[in-house]
Order: C-alpha cells, then sequence, then structure tokens
C-alpha cells in the first residue's frame, strides 16, 4: 500500500508539472482561439535562453558565476526574452493569420515549434546542460521515516512553486484590468473588440505571461532533467491533460495535470509489465481518448451546440 | 436522338394540385438546455403545396425547419411524415425519405465548385463505391455522366450556366443563394424546406428567385415550406401561412385569413409598422 | 502564352470530365512521364535516383494520403509516420510468413494493414473536430511505434525492431539496381497518383469534401460525415501504408521503428502545407520541395562556409527555414505551391490579357 | 427516276440534305451548347429529324406553297424546321426573333402565316397577344416547353409531340415524304426573307432553291470550303447573311454549324469552338478590339510593352506577310516572334486562331479595324450584296485586299454599271420576286433583267468594286465631278475625334462640311492637353479643336486626291456645329443615319456662309430638351479653310 502511494505522490507530483504547461496553452488558448502547439519549444527556449545567460553573464558582467545576482539577472533576461517572443509571436504569425481557421494557426504554430527551436539552439548551442536551482532531488526525510514513502523534495519544491504560480495567475486575472479584459475577450472577441479592448495588445500580454509561465516551467524542468532538446516535449505530455481538462478551463489544466500524472505513473507500474514497459509515453493519450468518446468537451469544457 | 434529348430535358410530370397531409407536426416542444425554443406546436404541410412560415426575429422559425429535417430533436412531440410517426427525425434518414433544404446562412461547401455542389445534392441516388471510383471507369464514370445530366438540367432551370465551374466562394450572394437551391434539387425531393431564400437579396434578384420557387412547386410539383421576412413576397405565393410568435403558434391559415387575423396584427403585422 | 485552347470544346461529358480537359496539359503530362519513365533511368547518377528521387517520389505517395485526409476531408492528422511503420512491417511480415508472396500483392496488403489500423484510430474522428483529433492521431503516432519496439514479433525477433527488406523480385525479375528500383517505385507511385485523383473527383472525393467545408449541410443532403470520415481515414492510410513498404524496400532497405518518428509525421504535414492542401500535384511538389531543400542547403553552406561552420548550424538553419516557411505559405499562400502552379497557369491560359 | 434516292440533281436544299446523310451520315452537321457540352448532330440524325418534323408538319395540314414562319435564337431545331418546311415545298420565313409582338402582325399578315415554329414561353405569348389580328395563324409549334404546362389555347403544340407524330408517320409511310422531296423543283421559292425596309413597309424577297444553292456554290468554291469548316451561327436566322453561312453553304459544302447557349455565353463559345470560317459585322470586330485594347491597358508596363512592340511589327507586315506579299527576312522573324508571343496567343483567347476565312458586311468597316485584324493574322475579308441578291456580288479575293473595296463579282455573278454610278447586278442569285408585290419587283429589275442595287460605285483598276454611296444621294459638283457625299462623310467618321459629319457640294463650286467632334474622344484628347473647356459647345469652338479636325480632314483631303474621280470633293470649308446633331430634334433617324435633307434646310444659314467665304456665321436655333421643353441656343460659329491637294492624276499628267 505504502508504495501505491509513493507512486501515486510521485505521479501527483510530475502531474503538477503537466499542468503547469498545460496552463500555457489555455492562457493562449482562451484569449485567442490558437491551440499553441510551441508552447513546449517556448519551455525549451526559456530554459536555454536561462542557462545560457547564467553561463555568459559572469564574463560579461564580471559577477560571479553561480551566485544569486547572476541568477535574477539572467531570470529578468530570460523572462524580457519571453516576452519579445510572446510579441513578435503576436506580430508575425498570428496578426495575419487572424479569421483563419483554427487547423491553420494550429499549423503555424507547429511552423513556430520549428522556427523556436532552430533559433534557440542556433544561438546557445545545442549539448545538453545542467541547471542547478539549488534544491537536490533526495527523499524527504521525515515522510520516508513516517510512512515509508519516498517523496522528492524536488517535486515538492516544484509542486509549491508551479501551485503558487497558478494561485497568482488567478489572482492576476480576476483583480487586474488586464485580467478582466482578457476574460472579456475570451468570451466574445467581437463584443470586446466593440467595448474598445484592444484584441491585438491583449494577446501580445498572454503570449508573454505564456512565456512567463514557460520560463518557469522550463526551469524546473530543465533543473530536473537537464536542459535539452527533450524539453519541448512536455508539449506531448500536456497535450492528454488538455483533453481531459477542457482547452478554455484553468481548473482543468490543473485536474487534468494530476489525473494524467498519477495515472501514467500507477498505469506503467501495475500495467506496464504486463505489455513490456514504456506504455508511460502513450498511455495518456489512450486515456485522455477514452475519455473524450465519452464526454468530447473534457472535464471542464463548455458544451458546445451547432447552430445552423 | 432528338427524343432523348427531349426527355432528359423534361423533369418529371406532376400536377400542381393540393393534396394529402404529407407532414404532421404535433404538439412539438424544443427546449436548449432551459431556453425553449418551442412550444407545444402543431401544424400540417400538404402535398404540392406552398407553406410558409413566417415571425419575429427569434420566434423560432428556423429551429421548426430543423426539427422538420431532424438537425435539432424536440423533447416532446410527434412528427407524422407520409403517415409514419416518429418522435424525432435524423438529417440522414429524412434525406433519404426526400427531404431536402437550404439554410439561412448559406451552407455551401465553399471549397467545391458550383457543379459539385450541385453534384453533391446527388448524393444519395449514387449507387457505385469507392472501389469502382479509384478506377473511374465503367459503371462509376456512366453514373458520374449520368448524375451530371441531371445536374445540368438544374442548371438550366436555374439558370447558372455561365457560373458553371466557378468555386462557390467566388460568388456574390445572391447567386450562390441560387446554388444553395440547385443544390437541395439535384435531390429531387418531395418536400424541400427554404430558410429566408431571398434575404439579403435585391429586388431583381428577388424576383428570379421567387420566379424559381414557384417553377419548381409547378413544374416538379414538390411541397415547399418557405421561412421569409418579406411579407409581400409571403403573401403573394403561399397557399398557407403559419405563424410563430415566441416559439408559440399564434396563427394559421391562407394568407388572407392571416393577415386578417387579430392576434397576427398585433404581435406582429402591426409591431412592424 | 503555351496555351491553345480555340476549338478545343467537349462535345460529351467524358471529354468534360478528363483530369487534363486541355490538349497542352495532356501532351505535357505525356512528356513528363516519358522523361522521368526513359530518359531519367538512363540519365541520372546512382545518387540521384537512390538518394533524391526514389524518396521524393515515396512521401509524394504519403503526401497524397496525408493530403487526402486533411486536404480533402478536412480531418488533421500528426500520425502520418506511424501509419507509414504500419505499412512497412505489415508488408515486410506478409513477405516473410508467406512463402511466395508477390512482392506487389505484399506493399497492397501492408498498406491495407495501415488502413485497418487507420480506421480504428480514425473512429475517434466521428465525436471529435479540428485539434481535438490532431491529438488522437499523435496518440497512434505514439502507441503504433511503441508496439512495434515492444511487440519483437513485428521485427521477427531482431534486436531493437530492425528490419531488412526482402529482395524486390516480380515474375522472377530482381530489382536490385538504383534504376530498376526507381522504375519500380515510379510506377507504383504514378498508378495511386491516378487512383487518388479518380477518387477525389468522383462521388467519394466530393463526400470528402462536402464533410470538410461544412459537415452539417453534408449530413442534411443524405452524405454520412462517418463513413464520408472513416473512408477517408482507410484510404490515407492505405496511400501512407503503400509508402511506407516502399520507403522500406525501394529507399533504405533497412528500418526500425523509431524512424517512424513524429519527426516524420511533421515533415509529411509541411509537404502538404508548402505543397498544397487540397492538391494531388501539390503533394508533389511539396514533397520534392522538402526532400531538396536540405540538401541544396547543405551545398550551399558547404561552398560559402566550407569546413569553417559550426558544427549543428546546418540542422538548426533546416530548422528554422522549415518553420519560418510554414508560417510564410500559412500567411502568404495557404493553398501553397500547387496555387502558384495554378495562378502561373491561369495567367498563361490568358496571356497577352492579364485577366 | 422513281425510287427513293430517285433525285438526279442536287439542286433543293432537302436534297442536299439527304445526299449529306448518305455520303457523311456521321459528320457533326450541328452543334449547341447545351447541358454543359456541345451537343451534337450528325447529318444522319439531322436529317432523321428533319423528315420527322416535315411529317409531323403534314400531319398538321401543312401544305405545298405554305409559309413556315420561324422565331426564335439559332437554334438546331429551328434550323431544322427550316430544312423541314422546305421539305414539303413550303416557304419558310424567319422573323426577327427580338422585335415585339406589333412588329410581327405585319409580316405574319403580309405572308398569310399559318403555321409558326418558335422558340419558346416568350414568343409564345406574342403570338398569342396578336393572335386576334392574325386570324390565318392555325398553329405555334414551341422548341422549349418550359413554362408551357399551362397554356391550353388549342392552336399550341410542343415540338416534341410534332416531332413524335411526324417520326411515327415517317416509318409507316416512307414514301411520302420522298414523294414530296421529289416533287421540289430547283426553281421553287426556298425562303421568304424580309427586307429591313428603310423606305416604306419591308418587302419579302422570295429566293429560290437555285438562287441561294448558286450563291452558296460561289462562296464554296471561292474560298474552298469544305465540310470541315466549323461556323458559330449567332446572326438573327432572319438575315439573310446568316441563312448564306449557317444554312446555304453548310448544306452545300456539308460543314458544321454552331449554336452558341446563349447571346450572353457567345464569345466565351466562339473561344470555345474556335471556327474556321467566321462572320460578324463591324461593330462586333470593333467591340472586340476594343476590350482587347482595355484589357491591355491591365496588363503590366513589361507586358504591355512586348504587346505594343510587335502590335508594330505585326501592323508593318502582318497584312503583308497574310497577303503572301514580299517581306524581308528580318520583319519575318520579328513577326513569327510576335505571332509566338502575342499574336498567336491572342488570336487564341479571342476564338479567332483557326479562322481561315472571315467575312464582315453592312456597314463601311474603318480601315485601321481592318487592318489590325489582318495584321495579326485573321484572313479578314469584305464582302457585297442585298437580301435580293442573297448577300453575294462581291468578295474579296484572298491576297488581294484593298481597305476600301468590296473586291470582285462573285463566280456566276455579273456587274455593271449605270450611267449614274449605279450597280447593276445579274446572275443566278437574284430574287424570283418580292412576295405579292409585282410592282416593286419590276421596278427593281430592269428590262435586261439587271437588279438595281441602289448604290452608286466604280470599278478600280484592278477591277475591284468600290461602293461610294446610296445611287439616289449622289450628285455632281459644277465642274460635272461626282459628289458622293456618305462616301466622304464616311472617311471623315473613320477619324476617331469625328463622330458625325454632313458634307454638302451637289450643283455648288465645291465641298463643305458639318463635323460634330466625338465629346469622348475629343474631351479625352482635351483632358491630356490639359485644356479647359465646359461642354460641348465650348469644347468644339476651341481653336486647338479646329485644328485638330482640320488635320483630319486634311488627311481626307490627301485620300481623295489620290483617286481621280474623287479628287474634286475635297473639302476646302467646314464648320463645327455647336450641338450635337439629335434624333429628338429630327436632325437623325432613329437608326442613327442623319436626315441630310433636313438638317441642310435647319442650317441654311450656315450653308450660305461657308459657301460665301465668311470667317464666322451666326446661328440661333431651336433644340428640345429631354423634359419636352424647348429652348434656343445661338453660337457664331467660326468657319475654316482645309488645304487641298491636286490631284495624283494631275501630277500624272504632268
Amino acid at each position: 500500500m505504502g508504495f501505491f502511494f509513493e507512486v501515486l505522490i510521485g505521479g501527483l507530483l510530475s502531474g503538477v508539472l503537466y499542468s503547469l504547461v498545460a496552463l500555457g496553452f489555455v492562457l493562449i488558448y482562451k484569449a485567442s482561439g490558437v491551440f499553441n502547439f510551441a508552447q513546449g519549444a517556448m519551455v525549451f527556449f526559456a530554459a536555454l535562453t536561462f542557462v545560457g545567460f547564467m553561463e555568459v553573464l559572469p564574463g560579461w558582467t564580471g559577477l560571479e558565476a553561480g551566485s544569486r545576482a547572476v541568477f535574477w539577472f539572467a531570470f529578468v533576461l530570460s523572462l524580457g526574452a519571453m516576452v519579445v517572443l510572446g510579441v513578435l509571436t503576436e506580430r508575425v504569425v498570428l496578426r495575419p493569420l487572424v479569421n483563419q481557421p483554427h487547423i491553420t494557426l494550429f499549423m503555424a504554430t507547429i511552423g513556430l515549434t520549428f522556427l523556436i527551436e532552430g533559433i534557440v539552439q542556433a544561438i546557445w548551442g545545442s549539448h545538453v546542460r545542467g541547471l542547478d536551482l539549488g534544491i537536490t532531488d533526495e527523499p524527504i526525510e521525515w515522510i520516508l521515516d513516517s510512512a515509508d514513502i519516498i517523496v522528492s523534495k524536488f517535486d515538492v519544491f516544484a509542486a509549491t512553486l508551479a501551485g503558487v504560480l497558478v494561485a497568482s495567475l488567478a489572482l492576476f486575472f480576476q483583480y487586474t484590468k488586464v485580467g478582466r479584459a482578457l476574460r472579456a475577450v475570451a468570451d466574445d472577441h467581437q463584443a470586446a473588440l466593440s467595448i474598445g479592448i484592444p484584441l491585438q495588445h491583449i494577446w501580445a500580454i498572454v503570449w508573454s505571461v505564456a512565456g512567463f509561465v514557460a520560463l518557469v516551467a522550463g526551469l524546473i524542468w530543465g533543473a530536473r532533467s537537464g536542459v535539452q532538446f527533450a524539453l519541448t516535449f512536455t508539449a506531448l505530455k500536456a497535450l492528454p491533460v488538455l483533453i481531459l481538462g477542457g482547452f478554455t478551463s484553468v481548473p482543468g489544466a490543473i485536474v487534468g495535470g494530476l489525473i494524467i500524472g498519477a495515472s501514467e505513473k500507477l498505469a506503467e507500474v501495475y500495467l506496464g509489465p504486463f505489455v513490456g514497459g514504456g506504455i508511460e509515453g502513450w498511455f495518456p493519450y489512450v486515456l485522455a481518448l477514452l475519455f473524450l468518446l465519452v464526454r468530447p468537451e473534457g472535464l471542464f469544457g463548455e458544451k458546445h451546440i451547432d447552430r445552423v | 436522338m432528338m427524343n432523348e434529348m427531349a426527355q432528359t430535358a423534361t423533369l418529371p410530370e406532376s400536377g400542381r394540385r393540393i393534396g394529402e397531409v404529407i407532414l404532421d407536426l404535433k404538439n412539438i416542444s424544443l427546449r436548449f438546455g432551459g431556453v425553449k425554443a418551442l412550444t407545444d406546436i402543431s401544424f400540417d404541410v400538404r402535398e404540392h403545396e406552398i407553406r410558409s412560415i413566417i415571425g419575429p426575429n427569434g420566434a423560432g422559425k428556423s429551429s421548426m425547419l430543423n426539427v422538420m429535417n431532424g438537425v435539432y430533436h424536440p423533447q416532446e412531440g410527434t412528427i407524422l411524415f407520409r403517415g409514419e410517426p416518429r418522435q424525432q427525425m435524423d438529417p440522414h434518414m429524412a434525406a433519404t425519405q426526400g427531404i431536402a433544404r437550404t439554410f439561412q446562412n448559406i451552407a455551401l461547401f465553399k471549397g467545391m465548385s458550383v457543379l459539385d455542389n450541385i453534384m453533391t445534392g446527388r448524393n444519395l441516388k449514387m449507387k457505385t463505391n469507392l472501389f469502382q471510383h479509384a478506377l473511374f471507369w465503367g459503371a462509376a464514370q456512366r453514373e458520374e455522366i449520368e448524375h451530371r445530366k441531371k445536374v445540368e438540367e438544374v442548371i438550366d432551370f436555374l439558370e447558372i450556366q455561365s457560373i458553371r465551374k466557378t468555386p462557390v466562394g467566388r460568388l456574390p450572394y445572391g447567386l450562390q443563394k441560387r446554388v444553395e437551391l440547385a443544390r437541395a434539387l439535384a435531390a429531387e425531393p418531395t418536400l424541400l424546406l427554404l430558410d429566408e431564400p431571398m434575404a439579403g437579396m435585391n429586388v431583381e434578384e428577388k424576383q428570379d428567385m421567387c420566379r424559381f420557387i414557384l417553377d419548381v412547386n409547378d413544374q416538379f410539383g414538390t411541397t415547399i415550406v418557405l421561412i421569409e421576412h418579406d411579407m409581400g413576397v409571403v403573401m403573394d405565393i403561399s397557399d398557407r401561412v403559419v405563424v410563430l410568435d415566441y416559439g408559440k403558434k399564434i396563427g394559421d391559415g391562407t394568407p388572407d385569413e392571416v393577415k386578417n387575423d387579430p392576434d397576427v396584427i398585433a404581435a406582429y403585422l402591426g409591431a412592424s409598422h | 502564352m503555351l496555351y491553345r485552347e480555340a476549338g478545343q470544346f467537349k462535345a460529351s461529358y467524358e471529354e468534360d470530365q478528363q483530369i487534363f480537359p486541355i490538349r497542352q496539359d495532356r501532351v505535357g503530362m505525356a512528356v513528363l512521364l516519358a522523361f522521368f519513365f526513359l530518359a531519367v533511368p538512363m540519365f541520372a547518377s546512382q545518387y540521384w535516383l537512390q538518394a533524391i528521387l526514389i524518396p521524393v517520389l515515396i512521401f509524394s505517395l504519403a503526401a497524397i494520403g496525408l493530403n487526402i485526409l486533411t486536404g480533402y476531408a478536412g480531418q488533421l492528422s500528426l500520425g502520418s509516420a506511424a501509419f507509414m511503420a504500419v505499412g512497412a512491417f505489415g508488408a515486410y511480415n506478409f513477405m516473410l510468413r508467406i512463402d511466395g508472396m508477390p512482392f506487389l500483392l505484399g506493399i497492397v496488403l501492408g498498406g491495407l494493414s495501415a488502413a485497418l489500423v487507420g480506421v480504428a484510430f480514425g473512429l475517434p474522428s466521428l465525436r471529435i473536430k479540428g485539434f481535438y483529433l490532431a491529438v488522437a492521431t499523435l496518440a497512434a503516432q505514439f502507441f503504433i511505434v511503441w508496439a512495434l519496439v515492444k511487440f519483437p514479433w513485428f521485427s521477427n525477433y531482431s534486436s531493437s525492431g530492425v528490419i531488412s527488406a526482402q529482395e524486390i523480385q516480380i515474375l522472377g525479375y530482381a530489382f536490385t539496381t538504383p534504376e530498376s528500383k526507381y522504375l519500380l517505385t515510379l510506377a507504383v507511385v504514378t498508378v495511386f497518383a491516378l487512383v487518388a485523383k479518380n477518387l477525389v473527383r468522383s462521388t467519394t472525393g466530393r463526400r470528402w469534401m462536402a464533410v470538410r467545408d461544412m459537415d452539417v449541410a453534408a449530413e442534411v443532403i443524405g452524405i454520412r460525415p462517418m463513413r464520408a470520415k472513416l473512408s477517408a481515414f482507410a484510404v490515407s492510410s492505405f496511400y501512407c501504408g503503400v509508402a511506407g513498404a516502399l520507403y522500406a524496400y525501394t529507399y533504405l532497405g533497412t528500418v526500425e521503428p523509431e524512424g517512424f518518428n513524429l519527426d516524420l509525421s511533421f515533415k509529411i504535414l509541411f509537404m502538404i502545407i508548402i505543397g498544397g492542401v487540397g492538391s494531388i500535384l501539390g503533394s508533389f511538389l511539396g514533397a520534392a520541395f522538402i526532400v531538396l531543400l536540405p540538401i541544396l542547403l547543405n551545398v550551399v553552406m558547404h561552398s560559402t562556409l566550407g569546413s569553417a561552420m559550426p558544427p549543428g548550424l546546418g540542422s538548426n538553419l533546416e530548422l528554422i527555414i522549415f518553420g519560418g516557411l510554414i508560417i510564410f505559405f500559412l500567411i502568404v499562400e495557404p493553398h501553397g505551391l500547387a496555387r502558384l502552379w495554378q495562378l502561373g497557369k491561369d495567367k498563361l491560359r490568358l496571356w497577352p490579357f492579364p485577366h | 427516276m422513281s425510287d427513293t434516292h430517285g433525285q438526279t440533281a442536287l439542286d433543293t436544299f432537302p436534297r442536299l440534305l439527304m445526299e449529306h446523310a448518305r455520303q457523311r451520315p456521321d459528320r457533326p452537321a450541328m452543334r449547341e451548347k447545351a447541358y454543359g457540352i456541345w451537343q451534337t448532330y450528325s447529318w444522319a440524325e439531322v436529317a432523321t429529324s428533319v423528315r420527322a418534323i416535315a411529317c409531323g408538319l403534314a400531319e398538321l395540314g401543312f401544305k405545298r406553297g405554305d409559309r413556315l414562319a420561324i422565331i426564335g435564337d439559332n437554334r438546331p431545331r429551328l434550323y431544322w424546321s427550316v430544312a423541314a418546311c422546305q421539305c414539303l415545298g413550303g416557304i419558310p420565313v424567319m422573323l426577327y426573333q427580338d422585335a415585339v409582338a406589333q412588329e410581327m402582325t405585319y409580316v405574319l399578315l403580309d405572308a398569310e402565316i399559318r403555321f409558326a415554329v418558335v422558340e419558346d414561353q416568350e414568343q409564345v405569348d406574342k403570338m398569342l397577344e396578336i393572335l386576334p389580328e392574325v386570324p390565318l395563324l392555325e398553329h405555334v409549334i414551341y422548341d422549349d416547353p418550359r413554362g408551357m404546362r399551362h397554356y391550353s389555347q388549342s392552336q399550341l403544340m410542343g415540338l416534341d409531340g410534332l416531332h413524335e407524330m411526324g417520326r411515327i408517320q415517317d416509318r409507316n409511310q416512307i414514301d411520302f415524304l420522298d414523294g414530296e422531296i421529289a416533287k421540289g423543283a430547283s426553281d421553287d421559292i426556298s425562303v421568304m426573307l424580309y427586307t429591313s425596309g428603310t423606305t416604306g413597309k419591308p418587302k419579302g424577297v422570295c429566293q429560290t432553291h437555285g438562287a441561294f444553292i448558286a450563291a452558296a456554290t460561289g462562296g464554296v468554291q471561292f474560298d474552298r470550303l469544305t465540310d470541315r469548316e466549323d461556323i458559330l451561327s449567332y446572326l438573327p436566322m432572319a438575315w439573310v447573311g446568316d441563312h448564306l453561312f449557317s444554312f446555304a453553304q453548310a448544306m452545300v459544302a456539308g460543314f458544321t454549324i454552331n449554336c452558341p447557349e446563349s447571346g450572353e455565353t457567345v464569345m466565351t463559345d466562339l473561344r470555345e469552338i474556335g471556327p474556321t470560317y467566321y462572320f460578324a459585322p463591324p461593330r462586333v470586330f470593333e467591340n472586340l478590339l476594343t476590350q482587347v485594347m482595355i484589357r491591355m491597358e491591365d496588363a503590366g508596363a513589361f507586358k504591355r510593352k512586348i504587346f505594343h512592340h510587335f502590335m508594330a511589327v505585326a501592323r508593318r507586315c502582318g497584312a503583308e506577310i497574310l497577303d503572301g506579299k514580299p517581306v524581308s527576312a528580318a520583319d519575318r522573324f520579328q513577326y513569327w516572334l510576335g505571332n509566338l508571343l502575342v499574336l498567336g496567343p491572342l488570336k487564341n483567347v479571342l476564338g479567332m486562331s483557326r479562322i481561315r476565312v472571315a467575312y464582315t458586311a453592312g456597314a463601311a468597316i474603318g480601315p485601321d479595324l481592318f487592318r489590325f485584324y489582318r495584321s495579326i493574322g485573321v484572313n479578314l475579308k469584305q464582302l457585297y450584296g442585298q437580301t435580293e441578291t442573297c448577300a453575294y456580288v462581291c468578295l474579296q479575293p484572298d491576297g488581294q485586299i484593298k481597305l476600301d473595296s468590296v473586291g470582285k463579282p462573285a463566280p456566276f455573278v455579273e456587274v455593271k454599271l449605270a450611267d449614274n454610278g449605279e450597280i447593276l447586278v445579274k446572275g443566278p442569285m437574284l430574287l424570283k420576286a418580292y412576295y405579292k408585290r409585282p410592282d416593286a419587283t419590276a421596278e427593281s429589275i430592269n428590262a435586261d433583267g439587271y437588279f438595281m442595287t441602289g448604290d452608286a460605285g466604280f470599278f478600280d483598276d484592278d477591277g475591284h468594286l468600290k461602293i461610294i454611296d446610296r445611287a439616289k444621294d449622289v450628285g455632281k459638283l459644277n465642274d460635272g465631278s461626282m459628289f458622293a457625299p456618305n462616301f466622304i462623310e464616311n472617311k471623315l467618321k473613320f477619324f476617331q475625334h469625328i463622330k458625325e459629319a454632313v458634307s454638302f457640294g451637289n450643283g455648288r463650286d465645291f465641298v463643305t462640311a458639318f463635323i460634330n467632334i466625338d465629346i469622348e474622344a475629343v474631351g479625352n484628347w482635351a483632358e491630356r492637353k490639359g485644356m479647359a473647356y465646359a461642354g460641348y459647345a465650348d469644347l468644339a469652338s476651341q481653336s486647338a479643336v479646329y485644328e485638330l479636325i482640320k488635320e483630319g480632314i486634311e488627311t481626307v483631303n490627301a485620300d481623295l486626291a489620290s483617286d481621280p474621280r474623287m479628287s474634286g470633293s475635297q473639302i476646302k470649308r467646314f464648320l463645327i456645329l455647336h450641338k450635337e446633331l439629335d434624333a429628338d430634334d429630327g436632325e437623325l433617324t432613329r437608326t442613327r443615319k442623319v436626315r441630310r435633307n433636313f438638317v441642310a434646310e435647319r442650317y441654311q444659314v450656315l450653308i450660305d456662309g461657308l459657301y460665301e467665304g465668311r470667317k464666322s456665321q451666326f446661328i440661333e436655333s431651336e433644340v428640345k430638351y429631354e423634359d419636352g421643353r424647348t429652348g434656343k441656343i445661338s453660337a457664331n460659329l467660326r468657319i475654316e479653310e482645309a488645304k487641298t491637294f491636286t490631284p495624283r492624276a494631275a501630277i500624272q499628267a504632268a
């Protein structure tokens, strides 16, 4: 039983990370109706840019390598880079494609994925780098002692960070002017336009916020498994989460992430042996698909009625 | 040779005598979630007649049409089509039973030519399968040509020869409406549902469309259910008119009866003046 | 300018419905076929045949497959490579396990296996649309590759799932030289391209397009969206499957499941975006473009930078160019190269008038 | 002689038709664009259908010598009805399909029509409208049944039904129709064509089989037409030209006639068919040219440059190459290149690339227009003829094209000139008579059997006939030389800035002219020059405009001087009118022809001014405004002199 909980908790904690990436998708989808396949590439971009700055900043500024100052300086610069990326995306990709079918926008973000990957690797190189956030990936001792369950310190830290981020985003959208405008846009583009909300402005902000989320996700994932091209696959992890939770729902992204995280770990452990293992890659998808057949709009999605 | 031509050129004969009830709607109620779109509506449609549905915006006219050919499923009520009762239609079944329709917002296949759009109207009459299509030879080609001939008659009938091969997306609005009618006619329907066929047209286009609707009704004996806002047109061409308001039926009868119905005048005709 | 259409009137529907109604197009096509069937195998180098022309042809076939699903039936798929894998491994196993299995039948059976799998993964399309469906096809991509690796039976228990294609023999003739493999591939692709053209200009194709353009209206005129979509999945997967079998047999000779990864699926998607969504011709143009571009890039980079080229720059530049082109085409010419060709052709037909 | 194929000579149209059905049963006789494709009818099918229609008509009681009215667009079944009528020894009478019902009454009454075959509901409605006024009309047969469901009049019958009835009849009694065809004689009247009648009521011109067959045979031999020609039949069936080209010549040569889908699609259909033999009146060629120029305006600079370059090459040598005249190798190469890049594609897009022979007639064609088509390689020629001569008097032979002549007398035709210059013609193609008008017949054919065309003309040194005017308008200057006002005015009007011209000179010492400028063309010219003007009168009085017009007149004078017969007619003095000649003021006919005498009377003071050598002349005239009110306008018009040239003949003599 303890083992079960260990797997479950491990799954839930990694699920939080899925949620974080999925959150980036949801933000952009809600605001601009774009299914941003490039979210994974943005995570990679953010992490690599951050690590890249960490490497070059001491040389440029004379700051001590690995110091807190370098960390924050790099963080701010990376954040700036994400904002630039977001604004550019809005200008160069979204604006010309406004009013195009969703599927076209989706394909455009696949192109964007390649573009981002190519650019960031051309700038910083493509070798694997480590990233140390100062939190070690070791079991929390008192839980190990009291319940005989291994719970990684790092995972808890990451989950907490993600939780804080989600909460602050929720507050941001609930109580700031930009947030309210954003929700208005999500509800009805035309109406939002007609009451004078600058749509493109909002899009740029949302893409920047999504960039910020990508940066946080990139740091956590990068710290855990190294900053490498594989980070782009976080997008693929997040997709089933979205299907499960619905494209437009922030709570859906969170709950979906937890479910996917937990179930894929449990499936790997309990079902995997029967089929030769390695089912983590597709199990979330199959789970999400089965779920789709029952509830096409997702857990928290809105039911869509075809008006003719 | 000439006789063959003559036969293919004349579409099936039928007189324009108003006949039996072919579609009977009884106590139809339709809800979307908590919103009532239609409440306890009953009326019938007789063979060969032109039956109009009028009413202010949001009266439930389009919903009524959608119930008739199974796009919407009413929660209550019965639909009798040719005497067969069913609680609801499904669109495919409606099509096989000879019900065709056009839409308020043109629902053409934008990526296809006029000809292909109308050819899809023959879809149900096509019997060859995918493997025959793959060869496009023998039966498949024969069938394609046979149906092309029928489609050409419709094209000729609606006078759209010059746009035959144009992608529908490039056509002006009025012509798109005409192509949509052509697609519906290609199915040789017995019951034709037209949802605001003249909306957004200029006077000349309206006159043409009116003439086509009357010709269809006259030459092929097609029963027509029509939603239209232009009162002049409705009163001119309809045999009977049903009036809806807020999802309820408030009037039903010949154009003259409806015109003089105090309820209708109060709720609708009066309001527009 | 080259067209002389006066006097080319159609006196029957057969003539009117030809694939190439204009005589100059028919002549052009005949010349093109003669060039590729006769001149190319005589004069092209082995490198050109084996490393460029064969893969271009095979990818064209796969792109036609994806185009049928995405361009004609409107269902986005990100799992084309997986269906190619099914075709490759299917053909391999049919030839391996059934004695005297004729090669052509083998690849067709491979294609049919892919079609079956395609239908299975197409089932969700009945309930879900758009990128929900795209995600579902991703599931196919991951699941199929995983299954081919995990169940060694598929690869006849070779290590890590690698299979080596058997020698191709048709009626006792062994296809071993690049020339013969090229001709075989060309013949198969030509036939299937013709079949695809037939499908899309017939009722089947109109049903697909109707569902793509407006599914409610399609249903109302009696088209069953379910059948249309599933038939598109089946035909599309069949094409990908045959392409996969050729990929294994006439192109690489040795393949492993991991070779049919998501990147390959994306590549095929890019082919149809750049070549032209909803165009058979576009599938060929797109495939040629995507295969030739990196080669061209490589040549240019080497001749300009020489050995000074930093490692990895080539592949990153490739990513940037592909990504940029996709966005460029989607914005500027969503119908791709095929549309540009069409516009050029229209100009030529009206020459010297501008419109 | 007595068997069913007993006709020995192919001297009537029904016999020709049956012969084609035997000789080339599967060759296409007719095509019609309908239902998206060119529906094709072979000679055998046409013959069968014609027989059926004929038998059907006979069943209805159609007798030898009866007239059959035919009203509608160029539809195969209407052409077949013409042939069917001829099989029975009847006389087809085609009516202009766009005439209103009342206009048809006259012809229906005059020709005592009992049977009519009409195209569609529209024509049926016209027939029903005038039915009370034409009591003889018993049967109206309609081709297109659309919309005819509720017509219950006993006179009406569908052509389908008639056809079916006749088909059965023909099968049961195969000898009947052959017998009827055998009864026909070359000298029988084959068709009646009504002349438009600028003066008096229209007259029915009776033409025999022999006449039209002779005219058609002559034309076919002259241009070496074969049974492989394609012609587009789009001009009214009631017009003699259509009957010659689309019926008689097709019947003689066995070529294919092609009927367009509708009036709006003629240009598309022309492009699809790409006829090898083509006829169009000058205005069609003119509209086409205008369209070409307008469409080319939108082309990019580079393309325009290529276009204009090669058009210049074509103007320089295209017509010469077409005529087989010697042209330098360099020009030949340039033209070849131009043909490849511009001219060939241009002709193709216009649907003219297969044309072997094209004709125009009916009005004078501007030399620039004529030369344009010839220079791009379209073998456009002119012909001359009247309804009374089966539209067949003179033809321009290949390779001997003169811009202002109508060619040489056609085979079998004899042309001579009367003392007053009137053109007299004689030959097998002459009319038999005007229907029920022996007086008119006698008036138009002189004692020697020559038809008096009413046109004046002369032969040039190469034996080409030049038409100069209506004979009655031709006068003499005081020195005795010929004065042909229309001839001069037409030359003036080819100049793009001149819209109308009226010339005077009969019984005078020299020629003078009134000019109306073309407000659009001159207005454009003025705008380009940056000239300000307020309306027509102001523009017409500007001296720059006078200069412009003067240049044009002097060009015409130079041209006139080159011809010894015309050199005396050079315009010495002219003025530009202060108002446009207007039909509302009675100055023009409704068909926009100048009413010469009326104008002369009305503007007598101006004529006086011209001849009295004044520099200007005051004029006040009454005008009718569009709302019906009348008002007066006055102006002081400038009178200018134009340079005249010494006649060429005189130079040579000196």
